[in-house]
C-alpha cells in the first residue's frame, strides 16, 4: 500500500535521512523506532510532503507522491498525526474536527464527529473550546480524531502516546488496534518501544537516518541488546 | 445641526469601514499589514473612471473595477508575498511590510503617470445626485448606497468566514499553515482567495469613495491607510464587526471634534483618545485577549 | 574636491537617517513594536530649534537638551505602554506620533504651527553627525554583546520564557524605550540644526514607514542592519536618477525583490550565512558523529 | 556660450501636481528662447531634475547643480522644500530662482530670487477686490493648516479685509489630504456666511464647495481663493459648483498680451493640457533668466546674472493683470490677476 | 528549609475550575512527583507557581517568601525555574544562546557597563559562555551548540529546555513531562542527571506520565484528578490506591 524507497531528505545542508526504504502493506500495522534525533519525524515529514525529499520515491497504491505538495498528499489519503500535535489553536475542537473531514476527497470515512467523540469522550465536553487552551493530552486526542475524520488510507502517527496518561495511552493504543483490525494501514512512530512492539506486526529501527534493523515486532521486542544499543543517547561524557 | 452631524459622522465612519474591511480581512486572517491596500483602492477607482469616460455605465464599471481590484490584489499576493510565507511569521510579517509598501509605490506611480499627477473625477451625473429628507436630515442616495454596502460586506464576511467550508479553511490556514496543509488544505489557494476578496472590497470602496468625494488621484489611498490602521486595532484584531463599529465610532468622534473644537485641536483629542482607549482596553474595543496580534513576536 | 563635496549632503542625510534607524532598531530588538521614533525625533528637533532661534542657546547646549528631552519622553511613554503588545503597541505609539504632529501644528505661538521654523542657523556639520553616529553605533554594538542584548533577544522571541527566566519585561521595555527616545531626540536636534527648516510634517507617517523600512531592509538584529538599510534606501533613489520619472517604480520593484529573496534583511542574511559557513566548517573539523557498533 | 540652468522640482511624489506643470512651463520657454535666437549665439541648456518631493534629495541636487557649474537653479514648487534649500544655495553662492509666494525665501541671502510677487501683494489685490467690489457682510475662512503658503495667505487676507470693515465669523482648518468635508459642510450651512475665503489647492477646494452646496449652503455665497485655485482642476473637479468663484492668480488664462496668448496655445499644443498658473510661472521664470542673461552678455557669471535682474522696471511678462513686471531688490511686483469662473472657464474679473 | 509550599491553591477559567484547593510541598534535595489524568490541572499548577497564570485563591510560598502575587520574573529571581510541556525555545537562537539566557538572573554587570561595552560586561559574557558550554556537555548537547535550537529533534529540544532551566541555578526546578518523547534508555540517562541535581540540594517537582520513571525517581508523589488532589504518598502505595488506578493508571499498570 505505502512504499517508500531510498528516501533521502534533509535540512539546509544537514542530511537527516540517508536512503530509507520502508513499506506498509494494506491493513498492516508497522512501527518505526529510534533514538532522539534518529530521523523518525523527518521520515514522516518527507513522506507527507512537509519537507521535500532530495531523492527516492514514495508511492501510495502505486501512485507516485514524492515531490507533491503536502495538501495533495493529504487528500490522497496519507494522513499524519504530527509531532507536537499541530492542532489549530484558534479554532474550536468542533471546527478542528470539521476541518479534518475536508481531507476526505470522496473517500467514505469510518468516523464522523459522533464516532470520534465516542472514541474520545473527553473531547465532547470541550467541543466549543478553542483547541489551544486544552491540556496536552486532550490536544493529542484531538489530533488523532482529526486525522481519522479525513478517512485515511494510511495513518501516520508520530508518537501518539506522547503526553497521555497511562489510562489514556492504553485507550489510544487499543483504539489503534481496533482501527487496524478494521483494516486500516498504520505507520506508528513511538518512543514507548515496548508498547509499540506489542501492538504492531512489523518494526523498523532507524539510526542516523538509516534503517539499521527490521523484522517482526515480536522478534525485535525480545532483542534487548539491540534496543539498548540503538535507543540510547550517546553517553553524556562523550 | 447635531443630529445631522452625527449622521455625517456615521457616514464618514462607514466610508472608513468600507476601506478598512478588506484591509482587516487580510490582517486578521494572514497577519499581513497590506500597505498596498490603498494602491489597489486607487487602481480600481481609476479603472472605473476610464470605463465610465469611455461610455460604460457606472454599474458595469463598478463591477469591473471590483474585479480589477481583486486581480491586482491577487497579483500582489503572488508577487510580493507568496515566497515570504516559507519563513517564520515574525520574519514574514516584517518583510511583508516592505514588499507591500514596494507594491504600493509601484501602483501609485503608475497611477501618477496615467493621471499626469492630476486629480480626476467621474463625469458629472455619473451617479444619480438625489437627496432625501428624513426627519429633517439630509441624506443622499450615494450615502445610502455606502451604508448599505458596508452592511452587505459585513454580512458577507461573517457568513463567508463562519458558515462556509472555505471560511473554515481560511481560518485554519490563519491559525497554523502547516497543520492546515496536513489536513489537505492548499494554503496558496486560500491566500489568493483572501487577497482577491480583499481586493474586490477595496475596489468597491474605491468607486464609492471616488463618487462621494468627486476625486480620484494617485495618492487617494494614503489618508485612509492611517485610519485603517487605527480602526483595525480599535475594533480588536480579527473582529470583523469590531472593525465596522470602530470605524463608525471613529467617524462620529472625528466629526464631532471637527465641529466643536478649534481648528487643529481635533487631531490632538482624537489620537489622545485612541491612546487612552488602548490603555484602558489593551486589546481594542471588541477584541479578546486571545486575538492579540503577534506582529514582531513569535507565534 | 568639488566632486566629493557635492555629495556631502548625501552623507548628512545618511548619518541622520542612520541615527533614527538605530533608535527604531533598539525597540524592535527588545520585542517592542514601537514607531514612536518619529515622535521623539520631532520633540528633539523642535526642542533644539526653539532653544536656538527663540532663546539663543548655543548649539551644543540645545542638542544636549534634545537628548535629555528625548530620553525623558521615551521613559515616560514606556510607563503606560508596558501593558500593550504587538500591533496594539504600534498603534498606540502611532497615536503618540500623531498627537505630537497635531500639537506642533496647534501650538502656533511656540512652534510656528504649519509655517514651521525657518532659517534655523546651521551649526551641525558632517563631522558632528559622524561623531554622533559612531558613538551611537558603538553603543548598539556593545549592547548587542552584553546581557542586555541577550535579554532583549529573549523577550523578542518568547516573552513568557524570558519572564520565567527572571528577565523583567517591564524594566527592559522601559530601557528600550528610553534608549530609543534618547537616540531619536539627539538626532532630531542634530537634524534641525543641520537642515535650516523644520515643519511638523517632517516627522509624519511617511517618516514612520521610512524608518521602519531601513530596519527591515537592513536587518532587525545586527547592528550593521541599520547601516546597510539606510545606505541602500538613501542611495537607491540617487543611483536610479537616470530613470527619470520611472524612478519610484523601479525603487518599488527593487524593494520587493530584495525582501522576497532576503527577507531577513541584507545585513542579517549576510551575517547568518557567514555563521552557517563557520558552523559547517566546524562540523567537518569535528567529524560527523557515528556511533561505533560494538 | 551655453548657459547651464538646472531646475529642481517635484516631478514625482506627493507634490508632483505642482512640480510637473512648473517644469513644463520652463521647458517650453527654454526651447523657445533657443529656437528664436533671443540670446544671439548663446544657448540655454536646461537640465531638469526631480527631487521626489523630498528635502534631502533637493539639497543634494543643489550641490550637484553647483558642482556642474549651473549659472542658476530654478525651483522648487513648494515652500516646504524651497525654504530648506535657500540657505544652502546662498552658502554655495548659486542663484536660486524660487517660485514660492513667501518673502521668507529672500531672507537667507542675496542669491535667492523670486518670480512671483509676494503673498501680500497678491492677497491684498484679492482682498481689495473683495472689499471694493464684492462687499460681503459675514466672511468665513477655510485654510489648509499643513502648508505654510496657505496659512500666510489667509492671515494677510483677514488682516486687510478686517481693517476695511468686513466681519469674520470664524476660521476652519482642513488638511491638504482631506476629501471628506461633510462635517465642515454642515457647519458652514449652519453658520450661513455670505462669503468664504478658501486657502487650499484647487481639487480639494472644489470638492469642499461641492459638498457645502450639497449640505445646503446658500448658492449665492460668494467664494474667494488664492492662486492655489488658479487652474483647470478647479472646474474639472467642481463643475457647476465653482461657477463665480473669484481667484487671484499670477496668470490670466488665455493671456493678457500677445506673449501670453502665444504661450497658452503653444503650451496646449505641446503638452495636451491647458496652460495654468504654475506652468505660466515656470515659463515666466525662465524668460526672466533669459532677460538677465541677455543684459549680462555672453560672459555672464552668476553674480552678473543676479545684478541684471535684481532691479528691473516694467519688463514685459505673461504674468499679472497688465503683463508687465518690475523687480525691486529681488522682489517682483505686478498686479495680481483677479479672475472668475464663468461658464466653466476663467475670465478676467476686473 | 526553603521548601516550596502551595496552600489551598485554586484556579478557574471562566466557569471551569481547573485547579481546586491544592496543597502540596516540594522539599529541596528531593524529587517530588505530580501525576494525574490528562486535563487534571497539573500544568496549570506549574503555571500558577511560576506566575504565568494568576491564582484565583490560595497561597504559594518559597521558604519565608510569599510569592502568591509576585510577577513571573520576580518568582524566577527567587530561584524557581521550569520547563514547558509544549517546548518553548528561542527557536532561531543557537542552542548555546538559549542556555546563556538562563544565566540572566545571576548577571551583575550594570546597564551602563553593558551599553558602554566596559570590561566587566565583556568578562561576564565570556564567563557565562564557558559555563553554558559546560552545561551542554552535561546534557550531551555540546555538538549542537551552534545550531538554531528550533532545528533540533523533539527529544533534543527537551534537553535544551532542561539545560536552560538548570542554568538559572534554581532552588526549585519544575519539570513538565521531562521525558515525554524519550524511550526508556534515554529517560534513564536523564533520570541519573535529576538524581545528581537533587543530591546537589535542588528540589524537583516533576509532572510525568511515565509511571515507571516516576516510581523510580520520586520519594513522594501527589495525584490530581479534575483539579483536585485525590491521593498522595510514597509511589509504591499511591500506585495501588484504587482511586488512582481508576482515574489514572487503568488496571494494566496497577502493579506498584
Ligand atoms: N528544521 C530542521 N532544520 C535542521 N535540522 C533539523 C530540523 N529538524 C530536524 N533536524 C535534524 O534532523 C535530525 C533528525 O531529526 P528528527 O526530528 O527527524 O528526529 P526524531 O527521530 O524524530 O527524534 P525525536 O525522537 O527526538 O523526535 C536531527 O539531527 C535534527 O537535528
Ligand atoms: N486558558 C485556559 N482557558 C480555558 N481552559 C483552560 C485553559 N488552560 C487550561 N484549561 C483547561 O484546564 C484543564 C487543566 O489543564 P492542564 O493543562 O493544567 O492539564 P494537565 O493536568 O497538565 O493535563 P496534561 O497531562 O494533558 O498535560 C484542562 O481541562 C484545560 O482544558
Ligand atoms: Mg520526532
Ligand atoms: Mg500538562
Amino acid at each position: 500500500m505505502l512504499k517508500v524507497e531510498n528516501l533521502v531528505a534533509g535540512y539546509s545542508g544537514i542530511r537527516a535521512l540517508r536512503g530509507v526504504s520502508i513499506d506498509v502493506a494494506g491493513g498492516e500495522f508497522v512501527a518505526v523506532i529510534g533514538a532522539n534525533g534518529a530521523g523518525k519525524s523527518t521520515l514522516l515529514n518527507a513522506i507527507s510532503g512537509i519537507i521535500r525529499p532530495t531523492s527516492g520515491t514514495v508511492a501510495l497504491d502505486g501512485h507516485q507522491l514524492e515531490g507533491k505538495p503536502a495538501h495533495v498528499i493529504a487528500r490522497s489519503g496519507l494522513l499524519q498525526v504530527p509531532e507536537g500535535r499541530q492542532i489549530l489553536p484558534d479554532l474550536t475542537v468542533h471546527e478542528n474536527l470539521r476541518l479534518g473531514a475536508l481531507a476526505r476527497h470522496g473517500r467514505t470515512p469510518d468516523f464522523d464527529i459522533e464516532g470520534i467523540l465516542k472514541l474520545f469522550p473527553r473531547l465532547e465536553e470541550r467541543l466549543k473550546q478553542p483547541a489551544g487552551t486544552m491540556s496536552g493530552g486532550e490536544q493529542q486526542m484531538l489530533a488523532i480524531g482529526r486525522a481519522l475524520m479525513g478517512a485515511p488510507k494510511v495513518l501516520l502517527l508520530d508518537e501518539p502516546s506522547l503526553g497521555l496518561s497511562p489510562l489514556m495511552a492504553d485507550h489510544v493504543f487499543s483504539a489503534l488496534v481496533q482501527l487496524h483490525s478494521r483494516g486500516l494501514s498504520i505507520l506508528l512512530i513511538e518512543q514507548n518501544v515496548h508498547r509499540a512492539l506489542e501492538v504492531t506486526q512489523r518494526g523498523y529501527v532507524i539510526d542516523q537516518g538509516q534503517v539499521v534493523h527490521q523484522g517482526a515486532s515480536a522478534d525485535l521486542a525480545t532483542d534487548d541488546s539491540l534496543i539498548q544499543h540503538y535507543l540510547g543517547q550517546e553517553p553524556a561524557t562523550a | 445641526m447635531i443630529a445631522q452631524q452625527i449622521l455625517n459622522g456615521v457616514i464618514t465612519g462607514s466610508i472608513y469601514a468600507l476601506f478598512a474591511l478588506g484591509f482587516t480581512l487580510v490582517f486578521s486572517v494572514h497577519r499581513v499589514l497590506n500597505l498596498a491596500h490603498g494602491g489597489v483602492f486607487m487602481v480600481s477607482a481609476l479603472f472605473a473612471y476610464y470605463l465610465v469616460t469611455s461610455g460604460v455605465s457606472i454599474w458595469v464599471a463598478a463591477v469591473a473595477a471590483a474585479l480589477a481590484g481583486g486581480v491586482v490584489s491577487g497579483l500582489i499576493e503572488i508577487v510580493a508575498l507568496r515566497r515570504l510565507r516559507r519563513f517564520p511569521p515574525h520574519v514574514m510579517e516584517f518583510a511583508a511590510l516592505i514588499t507591500t509598501l514596494g507594491a504600493d509605490i509601484v501602483i501609485i506611480n503608475i497611477g501618477h503617470k496615467l493621471t499626469d499627477a492630476q486629480t480626476v473625477r467621474f463625469p458629472f451625473g455619473t451617479f444619480p445626485n438625489v437627496f432625501f429628507n428624513l426627519l429633517g436630515l439630509r441624506i443622499s442616495f450615494l450615502q445610502i448606497a455606502v451604508l448599505l454596502t458596508v452592511g452587505a460586506m459585513l454580512l458577507f464576511l461573517m457568513y463567508y468566514l463562519y458558515r462556509t467550508p472555505v471560511g473554515l479553511k481560511l481560518r485554519a490556514v490563519a491559525s497554523s499553515e502547516k497543520a492546515a496543509r496536513l489536513m489537505g488544505v492548499n494554503p496558496d489557494a486560500v491566500y489568493l482567495q483572501t487577497f482577491f476578496i480583499s481586493g474586490v472590497m477595496a475596489g468597491i470602496a474605491g468607486v464609492l469613495i471616488a463618487l462621494s468625494f468627486n476625486s480620484i488621484s494617485a495618492h487617494m489611498g494614503e489618508p485612509y491607510m492611517l485610519k485603517a490602521f487605527v480602526i483595525i486595532v480599535l475594533g480588536g484584531l480579527g473582529s470583523i464587526p469590531g472593525c465596522v463599529m470602530a470605524a463608525i465610532f471613529f467617524g462620529v468622534a472625528q466629526t464631532l471634534c471637527v465641529v466643536y473644537l478649534p481648528p487643529g485641536a481635533p487631531d490632538i483629542i482624537l489620537y489622545s483618545l485612541l491612546f487612552l482607549v488602548l490603555l484602558v482596553k489593551p486589546s481594542g474595543l471588541m477584541g479578546s485577549a486571545a486575538a492579540i496580534s503577534i506582529v514582531g513576536r513569535r507565534a | 574636491m568639488n566632486y566629493f563635496s557635492q555629495y556631502l549632503p548625501l552623507a548628512d542625510i545618511f548619518l541622520l537617517a542612520l541615527g533614527f534607524a538605530f533608535s527604531q532598531q533598539v525597540v524592535l530588538r527588545a520585542g517592542v513594536f514601537s514607531v514612536a521614533t518619529a515622535g521623539f525625533a520631532s520633540l528633539g528637533a523642535y526642542c533644539s530649534a526653539i532653544l536656538v532661534t527663540t532663546y539663543g542657546w548655543p548649539a551644543p547646549a540645545a542638542i544636549a537638551a534634545s537628548l535629555l528631552f528625548g530620553t525623558a519622553a521615551g521613559w515616560c511613554l514606556s510607563l503606560p505602554l508596558a501593558r500593550l503588545r504587538g500591533i496594539y503597541q504600534a498603534i498606540a505609539t502611532l497615536a503618540f506620533v500623531q498627537v505630537v504632529i497635531a500639537v506642533m501644528l496647534f501650538a502656533t505661538s511656540i512652534t510656528g504651527g504649519g509655517l514651521g521654523i525657518n532659517s534655523i542657523p546651521k551649526s551641525v556639520g558632517t563631522g558632528t553627525l559622524l561623531a554622533a553616529a559612531i558613538i551611537t553605533g558603538y553603543v548598539m554594538f556593545a549592547m548587542q554583546r552584553s546581557g542586555i542584548g541577550r535579554a532583549f533577544d529573549a523577550i523578542q522571541q518568547e516573552e513568557t520564557v524570558a519572564a520565567v527566566l527572571g528577565v523583567s519585561i517591564r524594566r527592559y521595555h522601559a530601557l528600550a524605550f528610553t534608549i530609543s527616545g534618547a537616540i531619536a531626540g539627539l538626532f532630531g536636534g542634530l537634524q534641525s540644526l543641520n537642515t535650516y527648516t523644520l515643519t511638523p510634517s517632517s516627522f509624519s507617517f511617511t517618516f514612520v514607514i521610512m524608518v521602519l523600512g531601513y530596519i527591515v531592509v537592513g536587518g532587525r538584529r545586527s547592528a550593521w542592519g541599520p547601516v546597510v538599510g539606510v545606505a541602500f534606501l538613501t542611495l537607491l533613489p540617487e543611483l536610479s536618477r537616470g530613470l527619470a520619472e520611472y524612478r519610484p517604480i523601479v525603487t518599488g520593484i527593487v524593494m520587493i525583490a530584495v525582501m522576497i529573496f532576503l527577507p531577513l534583511g541584507l545585513a542579517d542574511t549576510f551575517i547568518l550565512s557567514l555563521k552557517r559557513r563557520k558552523r559547517q566548517g566546524n562540523l567537518v573539523e569535528g567529524g560527523t558523529h557515528v556511533r561505533s557498533a560494538s | 556660450a551655453e548657459f547651464l540652468i538646472t531646475s529642481i522640482t517635484e516631478l514625482t511624489g506627493s507634490l508632483a501636481s505642482q512640480g510637473v506643470p512648473l517644469s513644463r512651463g520652463m521647458k517650453l520657454a527654454a526651447d523657445e528662447i533657443n529656437a528664436s535666437g533671443y540670446l544671439g549665439e548663446d544657448k540655454i541648456k536646461l537640465v531638469q531634475l526631480d527631487n521626489g518631493s523630498d528635502r534631502g534629495q533637493a539639497a543634494l541636487l543643489v550641490n550637484q547643480a553647483n558642482a556642474s557649474g549651473s549659472i542658476a537653479i530654478i525651483g522648487t514648487a513648494t515652500g516646504y522644500v524651497s525654504h530648506s534649500i535657500a540657505p544652502l544655495a546662498n552658502e554655495l553662492k548659486v542663484p536660486l530662482m524660487g517660485m514660492v509666494y513667501s518673502v521668507d525665501l529672500l531672507k537667507p541671502g542675496p542669491y535667492s530670487v523670486k518670480i512671483t510677487s509676494s503673498d501680500d501683494s497678491h492677497t491684498i489685490s484679492l482682498a481689495r477686490y473683495v472689499t471694493d467690489v464684492a462687499k460681503p457682510k459675514r466672511c468665513l475662512i477655510i485654510y489648509a493648516n499643513d502648508n505654510p503658503g496657505f496659512i500666510a495667505q489667509y492671515k494677510t487676507f483677514r488682516e486687510y479685509a478686517e481693517k476695511q470693515g468686513i466681519e469674520f465669523i470664524g476660521e476652519e482648518a482642513v488638511s491638504l489630504q482631506d476629501t471628506d468635508f461633510s462635517a465642515l459642510a454642515t457647519k458652514i450651512t449652519a453658520l450661513a456666511p455670505d462669503c468664504l475665503h478658501i486657502s487650499m489647492t484647487a481639487p480639494g477646494g472644489a470638492n469642499l464647495i461641492t459638498q457645502a452646496l450639497q449640505a445646503g449652503m446658500d448658492p449665492a455665497t460668494q467664494i474667494f481663493a488664492g492662486a492655489g485655485f488658479a487652474n483647470q482642476q478647479l472646474m474639472k473637479v467642481g463643475g457647476a459648483a465653482v461657477e463665480n468663484v473669484v481667484v487671484s492668480a499670477d496668470f490670466v488664462p488665455g493671456g493678457v498680451n500677445e506673449e501670453g496668448k502665444k504661450f497658452s496655445t503653444d503650451y496646449e499644443a505641446a503638452f495636451e493640457s491647458p496652460a495654468e498658473n504654475w506652468s505660466a510661472v515656470g515659463y515666466a521664470q525662465m524668460k526672466l533668466i533669459a532677460y538677465g542673461l541677455k543684459q549680462a552678455g555672453s560672459s555672464a557669471t552668476r553674480e552678473m546674472l543676479l545684478d541684471a535682474i535684481r532691479n528691473v522696471k516694467d519688463v514685459p511678462t505673461i504674468l499679472g493683470a497688465k503683463g508687465v513686471m518690475s523687480i525691486t531688490d529681488r522682489l517682483p511686483e505686478y498686479d495680481a490677476a483677479i479672475i472668475k469662473v464663468k461658464d466653466g472657464n476663467f475670465v478676467n474679473a476686473q | 528549609m526553603s521548601a516550596l509550599r502551595l496552600e489551598g491553591v485554586s484556579k478557574s477559567f471562566g466557569g471551569l475550575r481547573a485547579v481546586s484547593d491544592i496543597t502540596l510541598s516540594t522539599p529541596v534535595g528531593k524529587i517530588t512527583g505530580l501525576i494525574g489524568p490528562n486535563g487534571a490541572g497539573k500544568t496549570t499548577v506549574i503555571n500558577l507557581i511560576t506566575g504565568t497564570l494568576s491564582l484565583t485563591d490560595g497561597r504559594v510560598c518559597l521558604g519565608d517568601s510569599d510569592l502568591t502575587t509576585a510577577e513571573p520574573d520576580a518568582i524566577a529571581r527567587h530561584g524557581i525555574s521550569r520547563t514547558f510541556q509544549n517546548i518553548r525555545l528561542l527557536a532561531e537562537a543557537t542552542v548555546l544562546d538559549n542556555v546563556m539566557i538562563g544565566f540572566h538572573r545571576h548577571e551583575k554587570a550594570s546597564f551602563v557597563s553593558g551599553l558602554l561595552g566596559l570590561g566587566a560586561a565583556r568578562r561576564e559574557t565570556a564567563d557565562i559562555r564557558a559555563k553554558s558550554a559546560e552545561l551542554l556537555q552535561r546534557f550531551g548537547l555540546l555538538r549542537y551548540a551552534d545550531m538554531p535550537a528550533g532545528n533540533l529533534s523533539y527529544g533534543h529540544q527537551r534537553r535544551v529546555e532542561m539545560a536552560r532551566a538548570v542554568a538559572t541555578d534554581p532552588k526549585i526546578l519544575l519539570l513538565d513531562e521531562p521525558v515525554a518523547g524519550m524511550n526508556d534508555v534515554e529517560a534513564g540517562e536523564l533520570g541519573d542527571l535529576y538524581q545528581e541535581l537533587a543530591a546537589s540540594g535542588i528540589g524537583l517537582l516533576m509532572i510525568e506520565h511515565n509511571v515507571r520513571f516516576v516510581t523510580r525517581m520520586c520519594e513522594h508523589v501527589y495525584v490530581m484528578a479534575s483539579g483536585r488532589m485525590i491521593s498522595e504518598g510514597r509511589p509504591g502505595a499511591v500506585m495501588q490506591d484504587p482511586k488512582v488506578v481508576a482515574a489514572y493508571l487503568g488496571d494494566k499498570h496497577a502493579q506498584g
